[in-house]
C-alpha cells in the first residue's frame, strides 16, 4: 500500500504539467481551431483579429464566469440573458435620467445585483430548483426590460458608457482589461479563498457541507448575486459597444456561458471546475464564431459547426481526464 | 478442511488493478454448498473488490474462475444472479424514491408482456418480508427508512432469487445486536438449505460465531483460509494485520471524572419528531455511551443538538443556556459530530483528502480577506493523516476512492481539527477493520483524557461496554435509564433497550 | 366587436412605431382595438388569433410573422366568417380583404442604386442578412438586383446577424476578412448600425459607407450626423398603421376596400 | 417502528385521496387560474375556448411527455424545439417529393428517432453529460432544418397533413385525440410496465440500477429516442397547424417543456414524476397562455405574470408535499 506523500509547493515546470494534465484535452481543441482558421485564411492570425476576438467574446466571458460559480455549486441560472438585457436598459435610463456615469454604472451594478439576489433567495429560501427559478424569472426580467421603452432599443449617447467598449487603455481595448481583471478576480476568489473552497465543498455534497458549518443558503444566494453582478457587467459592456440598450439583448446567451463553462471542464453536477477553464471555453467559441464568418460560411452550416466543435471538444477533454484515471 | 463437500465456486490468481492501484492480486479462494465463508481483512484489502468481481460489476484483470466446475464470466449482476450468484452490497444501492416492494422486486417484476403486476408485486414482497421477519413497511418510500432499515431491505433484496452463493457485504455494520440476530437466523436457515455464503465483516466476535471457514487477505493478497473451530480471534487478527494485538479496547489515560466536575453539556427535556423529554448531562473527558435498538431516536437527538432538526427544551454548555440553530452555531460553540451516513452527511467524495480534512475547521485556515492559508492547512491535513494512520497515497487523493474504513477516519479526522470540547460520535467505527478500530477507541480515550466531553452513540454492545463511563439507554424516543459504570452487564443493558426491564 | 391585431414582434422600432400608430387611429376613431404580440413565434400568431376568434372581434389585422404560414390562421380567421387585412408582410398563399405593405423588393432595389451612386459605380460590397425572414430576404434580393447593372461592384460577404449584437460582431469579423470592403447593406437598422460602430471601430470611416433599411428615428438620425451612414430605405409605419385601421374600420362598416394598398418606402439621405 | 402492513388494493375513492395529495398543488393552481379568468372574462369558460385552449398546448403537452421521460431518467433534452422544426420540414420536403400521406409521416417520425437516437448515443456512450449534448444538437438540428429551403418555410399543401391540425373527429379535435391516445400510452407505459419500472429505477439511483443489472445505457438511448419520437409528433401537429414547415418553428420550447413537466412535480434529479402532472403543469401553461390573450394582457407584462405564476405553482406544489412530510 501506497505511504502517504505530502507533495512540496509546486515549481513552474510542474504547475505547467499540471495545467497540461488538467486543461489538456480543451487547449488541443482550441489550438486545432487557431491552427484551422489560420490554415483556411491568413488574416485569422493577426493582432488585430485576435483583439477582435477577445472584444467579441468579453460578453459571454465575464458571464460565464458568473455561470461557473452558479454550477460549481450545482445550480444553474438561465436567467442571465434577460439580465444582461435590463443591465443595459437600466444603464441607458439612468444615464436618460441624468445621473451621470459613475452613479448610471453602480445604479446598474446594484440592478445586477438585486436580480441575482432574487433568484438567489428563491432557490435558497423556498428550496426550488434553480433551474424553474431562473426559467422563471428569465421570463420575468425580460418583460421588465421592456417596459420603460415599449419594447424599443434605449439609446446611449454618454461618451464615458460608450467609451468602455471602444476605447482603449495603454494601447489595449479597454474591454480586454475588464475581462483581465474580472477573470484575475474570480480565479483568486475561487483557487485562493475560504468562499471558493465553500463553493466546491457544498457543489460536492451538499449535506456535507451544511453538517460542516458552512451556512450553504448564505453561499448559495451570495453566489447569484455574483452571477447576477457578473452578467449585468456583460451588460454595461454590451451595451456600451451597441451605443444602446436592446430589449432583445443577450437572448440565449445563457446557453452559450454555460456551454463554455462546461467546454472548460465545469462539471454540471458541482464541485468540478475551474475559472482557467471556463476563459478556455469562451474562447473556443468566440475563435470559432469569428473564424468562421472570416471565412463566410453560411449562418445554417454555422449552426452544425458550431453544435459539432463543441460536442467534439467536450468529448477529447472527457476522454483525456478519463485516460489520466 | 472438509474436503467431503464439494466446491461450488472457485478463484484462482485473480487480480485487479484500478489504473496504478493493485487492489487484488493472486486471490484465490474455495466456496463450499451450505458453509459460510467469511473473507477477513483490513479495510481497503480488497474485500468489496473481489465481491464485486464475483457478481460482474467489475471484470477481473486476470486469474480464472468457475462456478460448479464450469468457467464462470459473470458479464453483469443480473448474469451473475441468473447463474445462482446472489449479493447484498456494501454500499447500499437502493433507489430511495421507490417503495420497499418496488426495490425488493427490482428487475424481476411479476410481469406479462412488460405489464407489471402490482397486487402480485407487493404481495410477493410482503411475503419475503414477512418470511424473513423483518420489521419493514413494503409499501413505505425507501427514502424515508432508516438507514438500519435500508439495510434489511438491501437484504431482503439479495435473497428475493433463489441463489446458490449469496453474498453478504458487511451487512451487520448498519444493524444493532436485535436485526443481528434476524439476519443470523436468516442466515441459518439459508446454510440449512445449502446455500454458500460468502460472508464479510470487521466484527470479530459475530465472525467467530456465524463463520464455517475463514479466508484472511492482507493488501489485496491472499494470506490464509482457516476453519473456525480451529482457529481464534487472536490468531486471526494476527493474520490479518501481521502483527499481534491483545487488546481491543484501550484502557482508559485517566480516572473518568467524578460528579464533582460541573458538566460540559447539559441537556434538559429535549423533545422533537422522534423523541422526547430527553435529559442528561456529559463532564469534561467523560464518554457517555447511547445504546438502543434501531430507530430508537438516539441519531435524532444528535441532529437536534447539532442544530439540524427543530426541537423544545434546554441546552446548557458548559452551563450557560445555548440557543443552537444550525451547525455553523453548533461547531462555534465547540460541539463535533461525527455523523453516522459518511456518504451522505460526512464526506465530500469527489473532493481531495485534504479539503475534506479541513472543511469543518475553515475558519481556522482563513489569512486576511478570507485568503486560505495553505501551508498551515496542508500542515494540519497531514498531521490528521499521521495520527490516525489514514491509508490514502497523498492529500490530494480523491476521498471516494478510498477504502471504507478510511473514509470514517478522514470524517474522524475532520472532526478532531476543530477541537471540540463536546465531540459527538454517531456509529463512528461502522464498517471500520478491527485495527483501525482500535486505533480510533484509542483517540477516543486520547480526547477524553484531554477533557473532552465525548457522547458515543453506538449499536455495537461490546463497543459501548467497552468505552462508555455511562450509558443512556433509549427506546422509542425515550430515554429509559442511564446507568453507571458499575451496573453495567450486557444483559442489563440489553434488558432496558428492549423494553424488559421493570 | 373591435379590432383585433396581432402584430409580429414589440421589440423592434418599426413595430412599436406601427402598434402606436394603429392605436392612435383607433382611438381617433372610436373603435375598439386589441393588440397581440407574436414573438416571431407562427404558432403562437395562430393561437393569438384563435383567442381572437373565440373573444368575437369584428375584423382581424395582421402582420405575418411568415408570408406562407399565417395561411393556417387566415384559414381560421376565414371559417368563423371574420375578415382579414395585412399590414407589412403579404400573405403568399391566402386571400385577404386588403393588404397594406412596403414593396420590399423595390425598396432593396433602391438601397441597391444608393449604393451603387455612392461607391460610383465599382467596389467591394458586404451584405448583413436574416434569411428566415421573407422580407428580408426580398430586400437583399432587390439589392443584388440592383447591382447586377453594375459589373465592378462585387459582392464580397454576405453573413447574418439578426440582433444588433450578432451585427455588430458579423461586420467586425467580415471587415477582418476584407478590409477592402467599401459598402456594407444591413438588412434592418440594427444591422446598419451596428456595421456603421464595426466600421468606426476598425479605423475605416474614410472608406466604408453603410446603407440601412426601415428608417426609423435613429437611424434617420445618424444619416444626419455619421458621414458612414450614407443613407437609409424609409419604411412609413405611421401611414401604415393608420391605412390599416382605417381599412379595418371601413370593413366593419361594409364598404368596399382596395386589395392592395402599397406603400412606397422612401430613401432618406442627409439633407 | 413500521408494522409490516398488507395493504388491501386500493379503491377508488382512497384512489381520489391519493391524487389529490399528489396533485393538490398544482390542481390548485390550475383550477385558481380558470377561476380567476372565469370571473375576468365570460368567454373564458366556453366549450369552445376550451377546446382552443386544448388544441394550442398539444405541441408543448407532446414534447412535455417526452421530456418527461428524460427528465425522469436525470437527463435533459434541449434539442426538442429544433427537431419539432426539422420534423415539420422532414415532412413538407417528403410530401413535397409526392411520396404520399402516410410515408411521409413514418418518414417524419423516423427522422424524429434519428434524432432523438443520436443524442442518446452520444450522451451514453461517449459518457458526456446530456445538457451539453443536447445544447450541441439543438443548433446542429436548427442548422440542418434551413439547408433543404435555406431558411425559407415551406409550404404544406397535403390535404391529410393538414387535417389533423384542423379537422374534427366525433365532433372532436382530431389534435385532441392525438394528446390523449399519446398522454394515455405515456401514462401507462410509465406507469404500468417493466419499461417504466426501469426508468424510475435508473433515475433513482443510477449506480443501483446498474448493480441490479438494467442495461442503463440502452434504457438512456431507448428513451432519447422516445423524446425524439414525441417532438416529432409535436413537429407534425404544428406544420399541420400551420400548413407549412417554418425554420424556426419550436424555438425554446424545450423551456415550455420542461416548465410543464416540472410545474406537474417532476423532480430534475430524476427518479420522480408522472404523466399526469406533466399534462396538468401543461394545461396550466396553456391556460395561463389563453386567459391573458383574452383579457388582452400587454406582451411585457404576459412575460412577467406567466414567470410569477410558474414560480408561485411550483412553489405551492412543493410546500404541499413537503406538508405531507
Ligand atoms: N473503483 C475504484 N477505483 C479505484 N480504486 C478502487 C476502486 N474500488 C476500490 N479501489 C481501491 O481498491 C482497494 C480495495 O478496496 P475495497 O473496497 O475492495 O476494500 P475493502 O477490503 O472492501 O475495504 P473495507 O473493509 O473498508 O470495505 C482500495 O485501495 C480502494 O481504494
Ligand atoms: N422525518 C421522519 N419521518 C418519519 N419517521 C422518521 C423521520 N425521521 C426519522 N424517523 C424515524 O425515527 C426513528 C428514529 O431514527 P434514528 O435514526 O434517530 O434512530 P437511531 O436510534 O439512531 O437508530 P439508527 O441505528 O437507525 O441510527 C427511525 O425509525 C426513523 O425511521
Ligand atoms: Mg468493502
Ligand atoms: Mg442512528
Amino acid at each position: 500500500m501506497t505511504q502517504t506523500t505530502d507533495n512540496t509547493p509546486r515549481a513552474g515546470r510542474q504547475q505547467l504539467v499540471v495545467a497540461l494534465h488538467q486543461y489538456g484535452g480543451i487547449l488541443v481543441s482550441l489550438v486545432l481551431l487557431c491552427v484551422i482558421f489560420t490554415l483556411l485564411n491568413e488574416r485569422f492570425m493577426t493582432v488585430a483579429n485576435l483583439t477582435n476576438i477577445l472584444q467579441q467574446v468579453a460578453v459571454v466571458a465575464i458571464a460565464a464566469f458568473g455561470m461557473t460559480w452558479v454550477i460549481l455549486l450545482g445550480e444553474i441560472d438561465l436567467s442571465i440573458g434577460s439580465i444582461i438585457a435590463v443591465a443595459g436598459m437600466a444603464g441607458a435610463q439612468a444615464l436618460a435620467f441624468g445621473v451621470g456615469f459613475v452613479p448610471a454604472l453602480l445604479f446598474t451594478l446594484a440592478a445586477g445585483a438585486l436580480m441575482g439576489l432574487i433568484n438567489g433567495v428563491l432557490t435558497a429560501k423556498l428550496a426550488l430548483p434553480s433551474f424553474i427559478v431562473t426559467v422563471a424569472t428569465m421570463g420575468i426580467y425580460r418583460g421588465f426590460v421592456s417596459l420603460p421603452t415599449n419594447g424599443a432599443p434605449a439609446m446611449i449617447s454618454d461618451a464615458s458608457w460608450t467609451a468602455i467598449g471602444s476605447d482603449r487603455l495603454a494601447g489595449i481595448p479597454i474591454i480586454i482589461w475588464i475581462v483581465g481583471v474580472l477573470f484575475i478576480f474570480n480565479h483568486v476568489l475561487l483557487s485562493r479563498t475560504t468562499f471558493g473552497r465553500r463553493t466546491y465543498l457544498t457543489g460536492g455534497n451538499r449535506e456535507a457541507a451544511l453538517y460542516s458549518g458552512i451556512k450553504v443558503d448564505r453561499l448559495k444566494i451570495a453566489i447569484f448575486t455574483l452571477s447576477g453582478v457578473m452578467a449585468a457587467i456583460s451588460g454595461i459592456l454590451l451595451s456600451s459597444r451597441l451605443y444602446s440598450a436592446q430589449t432583445n439583448a443577450g437572448m440565449s446567451y445563457e446557453l452559450d456561458a454555460i456551454a463554455a463553462a462546461v467546454l472548460g471542464g465545469t462539471s454540471l453536477a458541482g464541485g468540478v471546475g475551474t475559472m482557467v477553464g471556463t476563459l478556455i471555453g469562451a474562447l473556443i467559441i468566440g475563435v470559432m464564431n469569428n473564424g468562421m464568418n472570416m471565412l463566410s460560411v453560411p449562418y445554417f452550416y454555422q449552426l452544425i459547426v458550431k453544435g459539432l466543435v463543441i460536442l467534439i471538444a467536450v468529448w477529447l477533454d472527457v476522454r483525456a481526464k478519463r485516460r489520466q484515471g | 478442511m472438509s474436503e467431503a463437500t464439494p466446491v461450488v465456486l472457485s478463484m484462482r490468481d485473480v487480480s485487479k488493478r484500478f489504473g496504478p492501484v493493485e487492489a487484488l492480486k493472486s486471490m484465490r479462494l474455495e466456496v463450499r454448498p451450505g458453509r459460510v465463508h467469511t473473507i477477513l481483512g483490513e479495510n481497503g484489502a480488497g474485500k468489496s473488490t473481489l465481491m464485486k468481481i464475483l457478481v460482474g460489476v467489475h471484470p477481473p484483470s486476470g486469474g480464472e474462475m468457475r462456478l460448479e466446475g464450469r468457467p464462470y464470466q459473470p458479464q453483469s449482476p443480473r448474469d451473475a444472479a441468473a447463474q445462482g450468484i446472489a449479493i447484498v452490497f456494501q454500499e447500499l444501492s437502493l433507489c430511495n424514491n421507490l417503495t420497499v416492494a418496488e426495490n425488493i422486486m427490482a428487475m424481476h417484476e411479476p410481469s406479462r408482456l412488460g405489464f407489471i403486476n402490482d397486487r402480485e408485486l407487493r404481495a410477493r414482497a410482503a411475503e419475503l418480508v414477512r418470511d424473513l421477519g423483518l420489521p419493514v413497511d413494503v409499501d413505505a418510500k425507501v427514502g424515508r427508512l432508516s438507514i438500519a432499515q435500508r439495510q434489511l431491505v438491501e437484504i431482503a433484496k439479495g435473497l428475493s432469487r433463489p441463489a446458490k452463493v449469496l453474498i453478504l457485504d458487511e451487512p451487520t455494520s448498519s444493524l444493532s445486536d436485535s436485526e443481528a440476530e434476524i439476519l443470523f437466523l436468516i442466515i441459518d436457515r439459508l446454510k440449512a438449505r445449502g446455500t454458500a455464503i460468502l460472508y464479510i465483516s470487521h466484527r470479530m466476535e459475530e465472525i467467530m460465531r456465524l463463520s464455517d471457514d475463514i479466508t484472511v487477505i492482507r493488501d489485496g493478497a491472499y494470506v490464509a483460509t482457516r476453519q473456525r473451530d480451529e482457529t481464534s480471534i487472536e490468531e486471526l487478527i494476527t493474520l490479518m494485520v501481521g502483527r499481534r494485538m491483545d487488546e481491543i479496547y484501550p484502557l482508559r489515560l485517566a480516572p473518568a471524572p467524578g460528579p464533582e466536575v460541573a458538566p460540559a453539556l447539559e441537556v434538559q427535556g429535549l423533545s422533537g419528531p422522534g423523541f422526547r423529554e430527553i435529559s442528561f448531562d456529559v463532564r469534561p473527558g467523560e464518554i457517555l455511551g447511547f445504546f438502543g435498538l434501531i430507530g430508537s431516536g438516539r441519531s435524532e437527538v444528535m441532529k437536534a443538538l447539532f442544530g439540524m432538526g427543530a426541537h423544545t427544551g434546554q441546552v446548557l454548555l458548559g452551563g450557560k443556556p445555548a440557543r443552537i440553530g444550525s451547525p455553523a452555531e453548533a461547531i462555534a460553540a465547540g460541539i463535533g459530530f461525527v455523523t453516522e451516513n459518511r456518504k451522505e452527511e460526512g464526506l465530500v467524495l469527489g473532493a481531495a483528502v485534504r479539503p475534506n480534512i479541513s472543511m469543518a475547521a475553515l475558519p481556522q485556515f482563513a489569512g486576511s480577506a478570507g485568503f486560505l492559508r495553505f501551508g498551515r492547512e496542508r500542515r494540519a491535513a497531514l498531521d490528521e493523516v499521521r495520527r490516525l494512520a489514514i491509508r490514502t497515497s497523498s492529500l490530494n487523493t480523491i476521498a471516494g476512492t478510498l477504502s471504507g474504513g478510511n473514509q470514517q477516519k478522514i470524517v474522524l479526522a475532520k472532526w478532531l481539527l476543530t477541537r471540540p470540547r463536546v465531540l459527538i460520535l454517531d456509529e463512528p467505527t461502522r464498517g471500520v477493520d478491527v485495527g483501525a478500530k482500535f486505533e480510533i477507541y484509542r483517540i477516543i480515550r486520547e480526547l477524553a483524557a484531554e477533557g473532552t466531553a465525548i457522547l458515543l452513540v453506538s449499536s455495537e454492545l461490546p463497543e459501548v461496554l467497552g468505552l462508555a463511563d455511562r450509558i443512556a439507554m433509549m427506546s422509542e424516543g425515550a430515554l429509559k435509564a442511564t446507568l453507571a459504570r458499575s451496573e453495567l452487564t450486557p444483559e442489563r443493558v440489553m434488558a432496558h433497550a428492549t423494553g424488559t426491564h421493570q | 366587436d373591435g379590432i383585433g391585431a396581432s402584430l409580429l414582434t414589440q421589440q423592434h422600432p418599426f413595430y412599436i412605431e406601427l402598434a402606436d400608430a394603429m392605436k392612435a387611429e383607433a382611438k381617433a376613431k372610436g373603435v375598439a382595438l386589441e393588440v397581440s404580440i407574436a414573438n416571431q413565434d407562427l404558432n403562437k400568431q395562430l393561437a393569438d388569433v384563435e383567442d381572437f376568434i373565440v373573444k368575437g372581434v369584428d375584423v382581424i389585422v395582421i402582420s405575418p410573422v411568415d408570408s406562407q404560414g399565417v395561411a393556417a390562421a387566415i384559414a381560421k380567421a376565414d371559417a368563423a366568417g371574420i375578415k382579414v387585412v395585412t399590414v407589412d408582410v403579404p400573405a403568399a398563399e391566402a386571400k385577404v380583404t386588403s393588404h397594406i405593405g412596403t414593396d420590399n423588393y423595390t425598396g432593396g432595389v433602391k438601397a441597391g442604386e444608393l449604393m451603387a451612386e455612392v461607391l460610383g459605380g465599382k467596389g467591394k460590397v458586404a451584405i448583413i442578412d436574416y434569411p428566415t425572414v421573407q422580407s428580408v430576404v426580398a430586400r437583399v434580393e432587390g439589392f443584388k438586383k440592383a447591382l447586377e447593372s453594375h459589373p465592378e461592384i462585387e459582392i464580397v460577404a454576405q453573413q447574418t446577424g439578426i440582433t444588433r449584437a450578432e451585427a455588430l460582431a458579423v461586420s467586425q469579423n467580415m471587415l477582418q476578412a476584407n478590409p477592402e470592403i467599401t459598402g456594407i447593406f444591413g438588412f434592418g437598422d440594427d444591422a446598419a448600425l451596428a456595421a456603421a460602430v464595426a466600421v468606426k471601430s476598425a479605423g475605416l470611416e474614410d472608406q466604408v459607407k453603410v446603407i440601412g433599411f426601415d428608417g426609423m428615428e435613429e437611424a434617420r438620425n445618424a444619416v444626419d450626423t455619421n458621414p458612414v451612414m450614407v443613407g437609409v430605405i424609409q419604411q412609413f409605419p405611421q401611414e401604415m398603421g393608420k391605412t390599416a385601421i382605417d381599412t379595418a374600420v371601413d370593413v366593419i362598416a361594409g364598404k368596399e376596400v382596395p386589395a392592395e394598398q402599397p406603400i412606397v418606402p422612401g430613401v432618406y439621405t442627409r439633407k
